[in-house]
């Protein structure tokens, strides 16, 4: 029975699953898509279990530094204990309408404009990539900073102020050239993605599970 | 390039190689300053906005509107002006100029899980100062999952998927859904989106003939407009420049329409920080003073 | 009532003919005929880069990405992709002395990068080396990800990272550009153009599309695997025939549309 | 009583705000763990209510199938055990293989079929110059940039053969590609920090609420 803890048993699972699933897709079959479905349905519940194996990973982290009082950590890492607890435990208390008010408070006042302070960081990071990134150095380049150009000065609506041509240059960009080396990208990664699921099925790649 | 300054440079080379946080203060500064003093550059009202507010004007009190927030807090720096105004509308001027009556509202989360943020900090709210009772002018069905299978199992049969609202109580005991089946008894859907969710309801509702308005960011924004002159689409309000045009339709000018000021601004000097870098460039390279390092 | 979905028939003739074509090439090279293939730029950039790492004593970064979804959606072969990558940068590291560090999003990615890890630092002999906290689970939430990932690669000043697999375009710029910034040499890939656009402007090298599959199998340091390129090849040349007799027919007035959709 | 709460939501912004502006400080770091930790929590209960609710709730009413993955859940905690650790391969190798079926239906029509029909379906007898002109210029992009990723033929490019200069037109046109993509995103980008900006002038008492 040794073979059982191998590394066979999982390719198989792989195997198997991933053949259902994809067979699913094309057959009008009840019995295999409902097994596909309930496939689905499981991996979703499998997922869920495992933030378990997140709250251990990160809680062993930061605990282990306020045991050892790593330097610059360890407060920071209080902070965390304190605000990972008070937001899962008031959940918890009301789990069906998440009501809770402590929940709601550490919601709204600590997730929410944080989220949105950080999306918002962007803005910044564009800015500095613009400048940088379409200094022209070559030929490649300088293609770069032409289409990138012409398309702000299409959106911006400071560029038709200044050339009413800028917008029909620009969307012609987007809508000819833009278009067709992104259908062909599209092409190559669609095949990519095929053969790699192949090779993985297959269980020719085969690190991920320890093997 | 990195912020861990080399050895000294010339001016020409600093020029070219920037500190970024110069340009993250430069871009501060461009943004706050319309907001102080408005530049009051026009805003024209595009034709997909003043369609969206003319189709849910026409709407007859009673109307039953399908609201499906399809977006995260994340996003609302785009879809936020144009949704406020949109409630705005919904709550208050709708209203006012129809004798007091009202839309039936439900509302769910299709695309993003997230929708229940907004519902909660932006259309509650909104919804409730203006005396909308729950249960009778609105509901909320919190975020259905399924994405694109969802909204086409719905349009067949809504009770089926939305048999509980949020807070768990029963549809038929929701005035505001009474006699609600399936798409015939719904006038219009909106969709407040980031993750293309307006497409699904093209695709099951649209061809179905309910038309859907949305309120979405700008990326979908030549996608949108397809389906608006094949007419599935009544209306899109894009961005906060889209915004900006219902507030100003709305008659409540407000973050849109200070934002798009910022956007020619902050648009400005991006272009002009790319011509200054290539100018050092240009000098460094044929300048013979300053030498290619 | 057919046994096959309408609709969806052409597509199931497309994949069987990428399969089959895959499976004689992986059967073709087992048999030891095996086709050169190009490498790319940026094997050669994951190695400077771990090179650098080891001059410098720093980590080397990588991630796998957000992407909007796990291991379990259909982003799935993209985090498999940045999984391999990571198993040959795992390598480069055991080889070199350099802390290999893998910042995750998603918690059902933990399992499978440590393992990665341990068979790469095991297969060099070093299983020694091997520690907790290589494998860091962030975040299942994008943005609070990418904050975290931000802050632990400005602090332990990374000397390279590695943005390779289900990046998506909001991703892209929150992780790559601070990297730019404390001067890490960066190795982007990603499917998605708009992720790409990105990448491109701000990384040293970048894996295109399709080159994110490839580095995977080029990760793998298997001629096995590498044999798949061949018949991705094949149906490339046999899709561009298609498209340009499929382009003269439309010229010519013929309906091909219907085709696709059988 | 005074409304703290846009001033803390200020402190908040600037917080994650002062990485660019500034560089990695105590103030950012304590922003990044405060925020780690909510999302930390609510993904737990975000979870704890998807598996009531999609296995949990149906296995209280009869459908005894549930408890599989129920008990696959569980087997993934076996990971941290020596001698039951191959256990807690199994339910990853579901998840594995779900992900890689999903990922192979989902890019056959939207990045495979689609594209190559929609290439195929152009034309060059319309009535309209322009039309027929960006078609064929069409074709030829997409076929010169699918080429570019051609990885076992015509591997031998000397500098200045045909192979060469047609690889290297391809990658002008990537890069004609990538500058759009990008020039589109930064409207998007810009948007969201002039709001986060008014935010904080709000908050300051610098604009009217």
């Amino acid at each position: 029975m040794s073979w059982i803890r191998g590394k066979d048993v999982p390719v198989g699972i792989v195997f198997i699953c991933g053949l259902i699933v994809t067979v699913a897709y094309f057959i009008n079959v009840p019995a295999v898509v409902g097994v596909s479905e309930a496939i689905q349905t499981w991996a979703v519940v499998i997922a869920g279990f495992a933030i378990g194996l997140g709250v251990v990973n990160m809680v062993v982290f930061h605990s282990d530094s306020i045991r050892k009082r790593a330097s610059g950590q360890w407060p920071y890492s209080v902070v965390f204990l304190v605000i990972f607890v008070a937001q899962t435990v008031s959940g918890f208390f009301d789990l069906a309408a998440l009501k809770n008010p402590v929940y709601v408070w550490l919601y709204s006042n600590i997730f929410s404009p944080l989220a949105e302070a950080m999306y918002a960081i962007l803005g910044f990071f564009i800015v500095s990539a613009a400048y940088r990134a379409m200094r022209v150095r070559n030929i490649e380049t300088a293609f770069v900073l032409v289409s990138g150009l012409l398309v702000m000065l299409t959106n911006a609506p400071i560029g038709a102020a200044i050339w009413e041509g800028f917008p029909i240059l620009g969307k012609w960009i987007l809508d000819v050239p833009t278009t067709a080396g992104n259908r062909a990208i599209f092409i190559g990664t669609g095949i990519g993605t095929i053969l790699l699921g192949l090779r993985i099925l297959l269980g020719y790649e085969r690190g991920y599970i320890g093997g | 390039m990195g912020t861990e300054s080399k050895k000294p440079r010339s001016v020409w080379e600093r020029l070219e190689h920037m500190d970024p946080r110069i340009s993250y203060w430069l871009l501060i500064f461009v943004i706050v300053v319309p907001f102080l003093r408005p530049l009051g550059l026009p805003i024209s009202i595009s034709k997909e906005t003043q369609s969206f507010y003319n189709t849910l004007d026409a709407l007859r009190p009673g109307s039953v509107v399908l609201f499906d927030i399809s977006s995260g807090p994340a996003a609302y720096g785009e879809i936020g002006p144009g949704s406020i105004a949109m409630m705005e509308y919904v709550t208050v001027v709708y209203p006012g100029r129809h004798e007091g009556g009202r839309l039936r509202i439900a509302i769910v989360s299709g695309g993003e899980a997230e929708g229940a943020i907004m519902y909660e900090a932006y259309a509650r709210p909104r919804l409730e100062k203006a005396g909308f009772q729950y249960g009778a002018d609105y509901a909320w069905f919190g975020f259905i999952a399924g994405g694109e299978t969802m909204v086409a199992r719905l349009a067949d049969s809504i009770p089926s998927l939305l048999r509980n609202d949020f807070f768990g109580t029963t549809i038929d005991k929701l005035p505001v859904m009474k006699g609600v089946s399936n798409y015939k008894d719904v006038s219009v859907v909106i969709v407040w989106d980031s993750v293309d969710a307006t497409a699904w309801y093209v695709r099951h509702w649209g061809a179905k003939g309910v038309r859907v308005g949305t309120v979405c960011v700008a990326v979908e924004i030549p996608a949108y407009i397809t389906f608006y002159r094949s007419g599935e689409v009544f209306g899109i309000i894009g961005s906060s420049r889209g915004g900006a045009e219902l507030e100003l339709l709305v008659g409540k000018p407000g973050v849109g329409v200070a934002t798009t000021d910022t956007l020619s601004t902050s648009h400005l000097l991006v272009i002009i920080l790319i011509i200054v870098v290539h100018i050092g460039l240009l000098a460094r390279k044929y300048l013979p003073s300053t030498g290619k390092r | 009532m057919s046994i096959l979905v309408p609709g969806r028939i052409t597509g199931l003739v497309v994949m069987a003919i990428i399969v089959v074509l895959g499976i004689w090439a992986l059967e073709r090279a087992k048999r030891g005929k095996v086709r050169a293939v190009r490498e790319l730029a940026g094997m050669a950039g994951l190695r400077i880069a771990a090179g650098r790492c080891a001059e410098m004593g720093r980590p080397f970064f990588h991630t796998t990405g957000h992407g909007g979804g796990g291991l379990y959606t259909a982003r799935g072969p993209q985090h498999m992709a940045g999984i391999a990558i990571l198993g040959y940068i795992a390598r480069l590291c055991a080889k070199l002395g350099v802390k290999a560090v893998s910042l995750t999003a998603f918690p059902e990615l933990i399992p499978v990068t440590e393992d990665t890890i341990r068979m790469a630092y095991l297969g060099e002999g070093k299983a020694d080396q091997v520690k907790p906290d290589m494998v860091r689970f962030l975040s299942s939430y994008a943005l609070a990800f990418k904050q975290g990932y931000i802050g632990q690669l400005t602090r332990e000043k990374a000397g390279a990272a590695s943005l390779c697999g289900a990046i998506w375009p909001s991703d892209a710029l929150h992780m790559s550009e601070p990297g730019v910034i404390i001067g890490a040499m960066q190795i982007g890939g990603a499917i998605d153009t708009d992720t790409l656009s990105m990448l491109a402007l701000t990384c040293d090298y970048v894996f295109l599309g399709e080159e994110l599959y490839a580095a995977g199998a080029f990760a793998s340091e298997n001629p096995t695997q590498l044999s798949v390129m061949f018949a991705s090849d094949i149906v490339k040349i046999g899709l561009v025939l298609l498209m340009i007799f499929g382009f003269i027919l439309s010229s010519a007035g013929v309906k091909i549309a219907q085709l696709f959709t059988i | 009583m005074v409304d703290y709460i846009p001033l803390w939501h200020a402190f908040l912004i600037i917080g994650v705000f002062s990485y660019a502006l500034w560089r990695e400080s105590p103030y950012f770091r304590f922003c990044e763990h405060a925020f780690i930790a909510s999302a930390l929590g609510y993904a737990v209960v975000m979870a704890a209510k998807a598996i009531i609710t999609t296995a949990i709730y149906p296995l209280s009413k009869g459908e005894v199938i549930y408890i599989v993955p129920l008990v696959l859940g569980f087997a993934l905690y076996l990971r941290f055990g020596k001698s039951t650790l191959w256990i807690s391969r199994w339910p990853i190798a579901i998840i594995v293989g779900v992900g890689m079926a999903l990922g192979m239906r989902g890019v056959l029509f939207a990045y495979l079929l689609s594209q190559v029909q929609a290439t195929a379906t152009m034309s060059i007898v319309t009535k309209d110059p322009l039309t027929n002109f960006n078609s064929g210029l069409m074709l030829l992009t997409t076929i010169l940039i699918l080429m570019f990723f051609i990885f076992t033929f015509l591997r031998e490019a000397i500098p200045g053969s045909a192979i060469s200069r047609a690889r290297f037109v391809s990658r002008c046109l990537i890069m004609l590609t990538l500058g759009a993509f990008f020039g589109s995103i930064t409207m998007a980008r810009l948007t969201l920090i002039a709001g986060q900006i008014r935010k904080l002038m709000i908050a300051f008492g610098l604009l009217p609420a």
